[in-house]
């Protein structure tokens, strides 16, 4: 638990007492003639009833049935709800359409209706109450969870705990259902409890199925008092409808409540060229981004420059002025009318509508842009990495003119040719007669000759890790991998799926020994992450396969740890650093303690921060910590440099060497086959279904490499 | 802040647009409303047992004879009577220009059909009772009747009261509850059942067919309707708000606020009833009485009364002012002493938390209406008191349904809270002897069997009243029930209801001279 | 993405006809799960009917001597092919079915206006800073003290003002009994408002709203500098999906408060008639309100559902 | 859509009626402004108990001490008023007893034709005719009552004495008649003439001092805006629109009252509940007046207006003993004899010679239901 769970616990631990404290207290309902409907006085605060009982004591002990019957609704409703939406959401498929159809039948009796055909069956009373009304809440709470263990599955958060080792229940339990679907917990808590308090107010006020006199209840005691006539006490009605008011308000609160940060607030720009001046960017607490200068003249291409975390993107949006709320620029800025490109093209585009809807009156920009003509009848979903970039282009260059164009990591996520293409295109489009100025930001300096007229570097907030010293290579150990004639098929399954997909990859070979890295490469989409799965033995695969002497398809072969594309996939967002840490390390065993991970991935001081407060490449250093923890001896990476520098990437791979040690091997999935080849043994090239070749560093400019791989070595 | 007309917020407009309509919206048309707890479940005079169904046949049916305004029975559906100088024997000479609200003519068959359903034991009529005294009776022509009786009778003509059914509405006997008759019941009354509306109201409508008694065949009011309000509290402020025009029971707190109004004029109307907690008497504890007199000495029955608002305590079955009304029988004394005294001569053992025997505690069950008005203060106060001396009491509000099921079919209680309202007679003979239909209570005491016997039998005012005042104080011995109060019992009309003479009993025998202004 | 339109259109038909099947089994599973729950009920209700005539000719048509599982798959059959049978108590002899559409028919304009409203309002708020949070605040309130609120509120200040003499008796007087239209309206806006459903609407459109906001386009649009009612003009497609799902939330909590309102406003209708069915314990018509509202929540999410796919050309994909 | 509503109310405002008249009786005007006055009087004179007794209905004990001092020669004003009030309330009560016997007397025959009429009915129809100089009717009950062998024995004449002191007690007329003829209803037969007798004494010494009749005295100029308005036919609906007219007066009069009261003043005049005393006063007064005329309906009508029914189980400054008096007489005479009873119900304690109305009216109650059904309904 993070440590502001910690804080955040207190409160409700003590709301929770004192109304147990108040449910618990004893109550006789007498009644005394002699004092019918008297106002408030000091013996009796808030007067007597019709009946000659006091007011306000009524109207503590209605919080009992209140506090019964709403828990035994929050339980059931719990109890059904939650195991069923994470099994839904955890399984997915046949088993959350089921799961989810059945909620679906108890979603559709409308809960009032249902809880008075079950006053029929079960009687009147609190907790006959709070049966129905758990019941007819479960589907909503299942669908919550549902909705929110499905999400992190889609995440593969799941998948990379499993993966780590962590047993499926516990995963699913605590990791993704206690500590993250927290919120979906409180507000549907919440929900059952403000929605029971509704229900029983208004059946007990309508004397049918809820709490009968003479134990008190707020809707009763307002029938009463109302019944009684306006002469009586007022404070008889005014005191329930008050408290029903209160509570059901404070209960919503809880559900509804989303801390709402302040709007970001932006300097104000003068028009004219490019010209920013001593720009900072700080949330509350502090400075998240510095750029002291940047200018950028018409038709001129600059790029910004810096290690991961740095602030580049922020400065763009800074400089366009939709910073996110919270945060707030200051400085001097003078620009032009200009336009801004997602880091990922497709969320540039509006989803809901077709790129020539978008881009109305395309004409000549359709050229510029580099946009197939024949794709613009096409959804933006339905559109490639590129492609998006070159639609969202498309969009810019088809609107007004604009003098300045703002790209934040445009070629993220696209293959070497993919990527030169759009470099290719954003030169054009700058070059062109009064064409815009283009500032880019981009953490690949290889980009840049030919390419940007001016670069801008922006200083870190925190200090780059030691560098480490030069590896040596030592002689292949034992095969850790071997793989022969291996077929692959997309889909978290071991089982074949049903109707039986095509497989992905055929007639692989593929060997692994001790000591060794190896090179997984091919552009996006041509399955190396799943055959990286298939390794792992998360997904379906035939042909011979033996990973550390046992095949994954039978049973989890014990040192073998994924790495994934992103590094947040494997960590908890709701743990600390040293946390997760020490969940690695019971796992593997604890031969190694996490003191020693932190120090070894230099980490020390972020031992307490949450997976958020970390850069990406935080992140990465800790999956890796994750990864020695856990006793890897065959790590299988997943793109480990994606979202990073390249001096960053270098060091975090050499950095997974060094945790692998001399016995471990290292499988490198990964589209850039430039910047991986330094550091494997041995590169797999894949290409449409298959392995086109294989080498070693060494044989790299063999003029007898498969054209496929020339042309990956020249994207370079 | 200016906005475009785009941006206003359309439901707004939606949930106002109503109100528009309402400045061009005309007031209702003039009728008569009038409130009741719960609409009539049975509008068949053969069934019926509540006054909210006997006012609602008062509207729609007619009898041979009926009240005149000074309660003498005076011929209705009759012409003229003749009896035999034996007097066990009349001729009926009937209307024979009457019709059924349908326009099939009043016969003789009609007036055979019903006597015969009353007392067809297969249709089990709750008013078999009003026609014991008839042996048999036949047509002697389409408009005449011959009625035999059991005994000599002197008056025929005032127990010929009850309602006449059509014969061509049924199928024949058995009649049923649920015959479809019940819902589109045909009288030859001044108004017909129009409809049961959706709201649970139902319509009456002036029949246009209408012969009343000495040629006034027209009706004041072309409309009634009557309106289930289930709050009694509510009911009153509807009147003041003259969103009702009449209001058959006014809770008697209710009264002050009433009468402050010009508007409304109360009227004394159902007097004759009183409350009740009755044992069952066929159930254990209830059948040793000192477990029923302990239970009557624990109670504080003026205090039960309090949130009720005014009325007479009584001691027996009839109301203080009644000619029968024993004023020598005290009432039980409130005695939680001498009532543990009883408790433990009865076997019972008082523990730290309640009274014992056997190892179970004494445990009761109360039963009331729902429609019960201010029932729920009554049996809270009933519970409070009882448990402050350890006995467990449970509440058990029932249901039409259930109510009738549980404690007139299966006598399935422990102890009912009700009330029972007579007319002038007041009759306590169903209520209380030994066979008596309405002896729900199961009191069998030969005592008070003679005692109800003469005072049937008697045939002079004295004797009778001097009967029934002995079985008072005999009842009020054998405790069947608790006989707790009277309330002051008034209908309240709005003053737009002009010319309103109230029955006694049936409270609508005269309406068709009321007037709407 | 190149199939053949021919293709593509019987994929369509089958994701929409499976969908659509996919809602009348949820029908039929809440038909079965209302029939256990009859079925379960201890001791027969239909043992409090007074004539026991009628109930030997009940228990045979009901089939209610046999075992559990003959119960539920009878009545469920019953359900579904609309033999609802006849009243017991509540009008007895009448045809459940007519007495159920009737009221149906009457609770159907205040069904639909109510959720009119909820969504509307919770439309309309979203984002209007202090009217969101009193609009928000005022919907967390139960319907029933809302509804007592205003009818209680609005009789007692006409009253004072006739008293008063400030005016004469309005029509709509001695609310919930004569009312008429502003009876509607109010019960209407109390149940619009009240039964959460305009929180969910806001909250899902609050929601939904910083998604978009936070979205390239939106940005994008907003780095060129786009004004706030353009940015409107763009945004408004995005809110129609979180909409329908926000109404598809508030339906069956408006469905539930009918009933308290009908019973509160003294409106006829199908809660009204459930609630006198339960209390007369009037199985047939209680079960046969039951199924024709449960029924309205299935075609109301079905029907939500199919036009949520329509919009989205993802979640169109999806299927 | 406050505001709508607020203006939609507003469209229906009504026009204004025409301010009604207010009325003015001084004395109480005299109260609201100046209660220190008014309580000093009344504790100076010692009035006080007087005032109490006088406005509970027990007339017997309203004495003045004044009046007792000066060797209580001359009765004070006020014990003349609460004999003028006991002479019109025990007139009325003989009335309504009167009219029971005889029709009792009467429908024996018709009810219980096996049974002979009591003896004690023979002698009492007898008297009350002869007290009403009915002389036919009196003639014939005289002659069955000899031949049932009764002789009224004329030379110990029930006290009947117009001459005694007015302090004749209540016991000397409680005495049997139907002791000395029939010994079996002892105890349940009262003399029928007591109440037409203490009456007449009443009557003769209210009258000596200020004239007879309640409308003339405390209440009087209420009381006059009305009488002379009164319906000369029993027409119920005349005396609603009377009844309403002096409504709206006395509402212009109470509201006018407030207007010039202290706050002291307005306390007394609630607590006194001096408007509504006045006018149930003038209502009763009109009641015994209708009564006088054989206006039944009209004097029903009347007496149930009088009477505040939220608290109609007790004699009260409003609810005076007449009241209840006449809806008692007014009852039996429209045949609504069980009616009767339920009104009478309160004297039952307060009044001894009550007791005998109430027996005599619950026999004709009895006797008019020998022959019906009796109807029983739960609530």
């Amino acid at each position: 638990m993070s440590g502001r769970g910690r804080r955040a616990s207190r409160g409700p631990l003590v709301a929770l007492l004192v109304v147990a404290t108040i449910a618990a207290l004893p109550y006789n309902p007498a009644v005394n003639a002699d004092i019918v409907g008297l106002g408030p006085s000091i013996a009796h605060p808030l007067g007597t009833d019709a009946v000659g009982r006091d007011v306000g004591l009524r109207l503590l002990a209605a919080v009992r049935p209140l506090v019964i019957g709403g828990g035994t609704a929050l339980a059931i409703a719990l109890l059904l709800g939650v195991p069923l939406g994470a099994l839904a959401g955890a399984r997915g498929g046949i088993w959350s359409r089921w799961i989810r159809g059945f909620g679906l039948a108890v979603s559709s009796l409308p809960a009032i209706p249902l809880v008075l055909l079950l006053g029929l069956v079960v009687g009147h009373g609190a907790v006959p109450l709070g049966l129905a009304w758990g019941v007819a809440m479960a589907p909503g709470v299942l669908q919550a969870l549902y909705q929110r263990v499905d999400a992190l599955r889609r995440e593969e958060r799941l998948l990379a705990l499993v993966a780590h080792g962590i047993p499926e229940w516990r995963a699913v339990a605590v990791h993704l259902v206690w500590n993250n679907a927290r919120t979906e917990l409180r507000t549907w808590s919440a929900r059952v409890l403000a929605g029971f308090l509704a229900m029983e107010t208004a059946l007990s006020y309508l004397g049918r199925a809820g709490v009968a006199e003479p134990q008190p209840s707020w809707g009763n005691m307002l029938a009463m008092a109302l019944s009684a006539g306006s002469s009586q006490n007022a404070a008889a009605w005014i005191a329930p409808a008050v408290a029903v008011a209160v509570v059901s308000a404070g209960l919503w609160g809880l559900a509804l409540g989303v801390p709402r940060l302040a709007p970001g607030e932006d300097i104000v720009a003068a028009p004219g060229a490019l010209d920013v001046r001593a720009l900072e960017i700080r949330s509350a607490d502090r400075v998240v981004a510095r750029l002291p200068e940047l200018g950028a003249p018409p038709g001129t291409v600059t790029a910004l420059l810096g290690v991961s975390g740095v602030g580049k993107s922020l400065v763009l949006r800074a400089i366009a002025r939709i910073l996110p709320d919270g945060l707030r620029a200051t400085g001097r800025l003078t620009r032009p009318a200009l336009a801004w490109i997602a880091q990922d093209g497709r969320s540039s585009l509006d989803p809901l509508l077709r790129i020539r809807e978008q881009a109305p009156d395309p004409g000549a920009a359709l050229a510029r842009s580099g946009f197939p003509a024949d794709r613009l009848d096409a959804w933006p979903h339905e559109l490639s990495g590129g492609e998006a970039q070159r639609a969202a282009l498309l969009c810019v260059l088809s609107g007004p003119s604009v003098g300045l164009l703002l790209a934040d990591e445009p070629t993220t996520g696209l293959d070497p040719r993919a990527r030169r293409a759009l470099v290719r295109t954003l030169l054009t489009v700058a070059r062109a007669p009064s064409g815009p100025a283009v500032v880019f930001v981009t953490h690949d300096r290889r980009l840049l000759p030919g390419f940007a007229d001016a670069i801008v570097e922006m200083d870190g907030a925190r200090p780059a890790p030691p560098a480490l010293a030069p590896r040596v290579r030592p002689s292949p150990g034992p095969v850790l991998l071997h793989a022969e004639g291996l077929s692959v098929v997309a889909g978290l399954t071991r089982r074949p799926a049903y109707p039986a997909a095509p497989p992905i990859l055929t007639g692989l070979s593929v060997d692994v020994r001790g000591g060794e890295t190896v090179g997984l490469i091919g552009e996006s989409g041509v399955g190396k992450t799943t055959l990286l799965r298939a390794f792992a033995g998360l997904c379906a695969s035939s042909g011979t396969l033996d990973v550390l002497g046992v095949d994954p398809r039978s049973a989890r072969p014990k040192g073998v740890q994924l790495l994934w594309q992103d590094p947040g996939t494997s960590l908890d967002p709701a743990l600390t650093v040293r946390e997760i840490l020490s969940i690695s390390a019971a796992i593997g065993q604890g031969h190694r303690t996490v003191d020693e991970a932190l120090r070894r991935v230099g980490l020390l001081t972020q031992a307490d921060a949450v997976p958020d407060e970390l850069s990406g490449g935080e992140r990465r250093r800790v999956s890796l910590a994750q990864v020695w923890l856990a006793g890897a001896v065959l790590v299988l990476a997943d793109e480990p440099s994606a979202a990073l520098d390249a001096q960053r990437s270098l060091e975090a791979l050499d950095l997974l060497r060094d945790l692998v040690g001399e016995t471990g091997g290292v499988v490198i999935a990964s589209h850039d086959l430039v910047l991986v080849l330094p550091t494997c043994d041995r590169v797999y090239v894949l290409h449409e279904g298959r392995c086109v070749d294989v080498f070693s560093p060494s044989e790299a400019d063999d003029p007898g490499r498969h054209p496929y791989t020339r042309d990956l070595l020249a994207a370079g | 802040m200016a906005r475009s007309p785009r941006h206003l917020p359309l439901p707004w407009l939606l949930a106002l647009a109503p109100l528009g309509a309402l400045v061009l919206g005309t007031a209702a048309a003039a009728q008569l409303r009038y409130a009741e707890d719960q609409a009539p479940a049975i509008v068949n005079p053969l069934f019926t047992t509540s006054m909210a169904e006997t006012r609602v046949g008062e509207l729609v049916f007619q009898s041979l004879y009926a009240d005149d305004h000074t309660l003498a029975s005076v011929p209705q559906l009759a012409e003229s009577g003749e009896l035999s100088t034996d007097r066990m024997h009349m001729t009926v000479r009937l209307r024979d220009s009457v019709n059924w609200q349908d326009g099939s003519p009043f016969t003789a068959k009609d007036v055979v059909f019903t006597v015969h359903a009353m007392k067809d034991p297969a249709t089990a009529s709750t008013e078999a009772g009003r026609a014991q005294f008839i042996s048999d009776c036949r047509e002697v022509g389409d408009h005449a009747v011959q009625f035999d009786f059991v005994r000599p009778e002197l008056r025929p003509e005032d127990k010929l009261t009850f309602k006449i059914l059509p014969a061509a509405a049924f199928a024949g006997l058995p009649v049923k509850r649920t015959d479809a008759f019940h819902l589109a019941p045909i009288g030859t009354g001044p108004w017909s059942l129009v409809k049961y509306n959706d709201d649970n109201s139902v319509s009456f409508s002036a029949n246009p067919g209408y012969k009343g008694p000495d040629g006034k065949d027209d009706v004041g009011i072309a409309q009634i309707t009557m309106k289930e309000v289930a709050d009694k509290n509510y009911q009153a402020k509807l009147l003041l708000y003259e969103s009702i025009d009449a209001l058959v029971r006014v809770l008697p707190r209710d009264l002050a606020m009433l009468q402050s109004n010009r508007k409304v004029e109360l009227y004394p109307y159902q007097t004759n009833s009183w409350w009740y907690a009755g044992f069952n008497l066929a159930r254990a504890p209830f059948t040793d009485p000192r477990v029923r007199q302990a239970l009557a000495e624990m109670l504080d029955v003026p205090n039960m009364l309090a949130p009720v608002g005014t009325g007479d305590l009584i001691t027996g079955p009839y109301v203080p002012s009644s000619p029968f009304y024993n004023h020598d029988t005290p009432p039980w004394p409130h005695d939680p002493a001498a009532a543990g005294a009883l408790l433990t001569a009865a076997g019972y053992q008082k523990d730290a938390d309640g009274w014992y025997k056997a190892g179970r505690k004494l445990a009761i069950t109360v039963s009331a209406h729902r429609a019960l008005e201010s029932a729920q203060e009554v049996t809270i106060n009933l519970q409070s008191q009882l448990q402050a001396q350890g006995i467990d009491v449970t509440i058990d509000f029932l249901d039409e349904p259930a109510w009738r099921q549980q404690v007139w079919t299966d006598r399935n209680y422990d102890v009912v809270l009700s009330q029972w309202t007579f007319d002038r007679n007041e009759d306590i003979r169903e209520q209380f002897y030994s066979t008596g239909s309405r002896n729900l209570m199961g009191l069998k005491d030969p005592d008070v069997d003679k005692l109800l016997d003469a005072a049937r039998d008697a045939n002079d005012p004295i004797a009778r009243k001097t009967a029934l005042r002995a079985a008072h104080q005999k009842i009020h011995d054998d405790l069947p029930m608790v006989f707790l109060w009277t309330l002051d019992s008034y209908a309240a009309l709005s003053t737009k209801v002009r010319g309103v003479t109230v029955h006694p009993f049936a409270f609508f025998t005269w309406a068709p001279e009321w007037q709407m202004q | 993405m190149t199939d053949a339109p021919g293709i593509r259109a019987r994929a369509f038909a089958q994701t929409w006809l499976g969908r659509l099947s996919g809602w009348l089994l949820a029908w039929v599973g809440a038909i079965v799960l209302v029939q256990i729950l009859v079925a379960l009920a201890p001791g027969d209700a239909i043992d409090t009917l007074p004539d026991p005539g009628l109930r030997a000719q009940l228990t045979a048509e009901w089939g209610l001597g046999g075992p559990l599982a003959t119960r539920v798959i009878a009545g469920t059959w019953h359900a579904l092919i609309g033999a609802w049978g006849s009243s017991w108590t509540v009008r007895p002899g009448d045809s459940v079915g007519g007495l159920v559409a009737t009221a149906m028919g009457a609770s159907a304009p205040m069904l639909v206006a109510a959720w009119a409203v909820a969504v509307g309002l919770g439309a309309a708020v979203r984002g209007r800073g202090w009217g969101e949070k009193v609009v928000v605040g005022l919907s967390t309130l139960p319907v029933v003290l809302l509804a007592l609120g205003a009818i209680e509120g609005i009789n007692a200040a006409v009253w004072a003002g006739m008293s008063a003499g400030w005016w004469g008796r309005p029509a709509f007087f001695a609310l919930p009994m004569e009312g008429g239209v502003v009876r509607d309206a109010l019960a209407l806006v109390a149940l619009g408002v009240g039964s959460a459903g305009v929180a969910a609407v806001a909250a899902r459109l609050a929601e939904a709203d910083a998604r978009i906001d936070a979205s390239g386009f939106v940005l994008a649009a907003r780095a060129r500098g786009m004004t706030v009612s353009a940015l409107r003009s763009l945004k408004w497609r995005h809110r129609v999906v979180p909409l329908i799902e926000g109404a598809q939330a508030a339906f069956p909590p408006i469905v539930g408060g009918l009933v308290v309102v009908e019973r509160l406003c003294a409106l006829p209708g199908a809660g009204d008639l459930l609630w006198r069915a339960v209390e007369a314990r009037d199985i047939p018509v209680a079960t046969g309100v039951v199924v024709a509202l449960t029924g309205t929540t299935v075609v109301v999410g079905a029907a939500l559902d199919l036009l949520r796919r329509a919009w989205d050309p993802r979640l169109r994909a999806e299927a | 859509m406050t505001v709508l509503l607020v203006s939609l109310l507003l469209a229906c405002r009504p026009a204004a009626p025409p301010p009604p008249e207010p009325l003015d009786v001084s004395w109480i005007a005299n109260v609201v402004r100046e209660p220190a006055h008014f309580s000093s009087t009344l504790e100076q004179n010692g009035g006080r108990e007087a005032w109490q007794a006088f406005h509970r209905g027990d007339w017997l004990n309203v004495r003045s001490p004044v009046a007792a001092d000066a060797q209580g020669a001359v009765p004070s004003v006020a014990e003349h008023r609460a004999w003028a009030e006991l002479s019109v309330f025990e007139g009325v009560l003989d009335r309504a007893q009167g009219d029971a016997l005889l029709t009792l007397a009467e429908g024996w025959a018709k009810h219980s034709p096996d049974q002979p009429v009591p003896k004690w009915l023979l002698a009492s129809a007898q008297r009350v005719a002869e007290l009403r100089s009915d002389a036919p009717t009196a003639e014939k009950w005289r002659a069955q009552a000899n031949a049932a062998g009764i002789v009224f024995d004329e030379a110990n004449p029930k006290p009947f004495a117009y001459d005694q002191p007015p302090t004749l007690t209540i016991d000397a007329i409680r005495t049997c008649v139907g002791a000395a003829v029939d010994n079996g209803q002892l105890g349940s037969f009262w003399d029928a003439t007591g109440p037409a007798a203490l009456q007449q004494r009443y009557k003769a010494n209210a009258s000596n001092v200020m004239g007879v009749g309640l409308p003339e005295d405390l209440f009087g100029p209420i009381a006059e805006a009305v009488m002379a308005a009164r319906p000369s036919t029993d027409d119920v609906e005349a005396c609603h629109t009377l009844v309403s007219g002096m409504d709206t007066r006395l509402d212009a009069w109470s509201a006018k009252l407030a207007q010039g009261a202290t706050t002291d003043g307005a306390a007394l005049l609630h607590d006194l509940q001096l408007v509504q005393v006045g006018r149930s006063r003038t209502l009763a007064g009109l009641a015994v007046d209708a009564l006088g005329r054989h206006h039944d309906a009209c004097a029903l009508y009347y007496a149930e207006q009088a009477l505040d029914h939220a608290d109609a189980r007790a004699i009260s400054p409003v609810n005076s003993p007449t009241v209840f008096a006449v809806i008692a007489a007014a009852n039996v005479e429209s045949g609504h004899v069980r009616e009767a009873l339920d009104a009478l119900a309160p004297l039952r304690g307060a009044f001894p010679e009550a007791a005998g109305v109430i027996e005599t009216i619950g026999d004709l109650a009895v006797q008019q239901g020998l022959d019906r059904t009796g109807l029983s309904r739960e609530n």
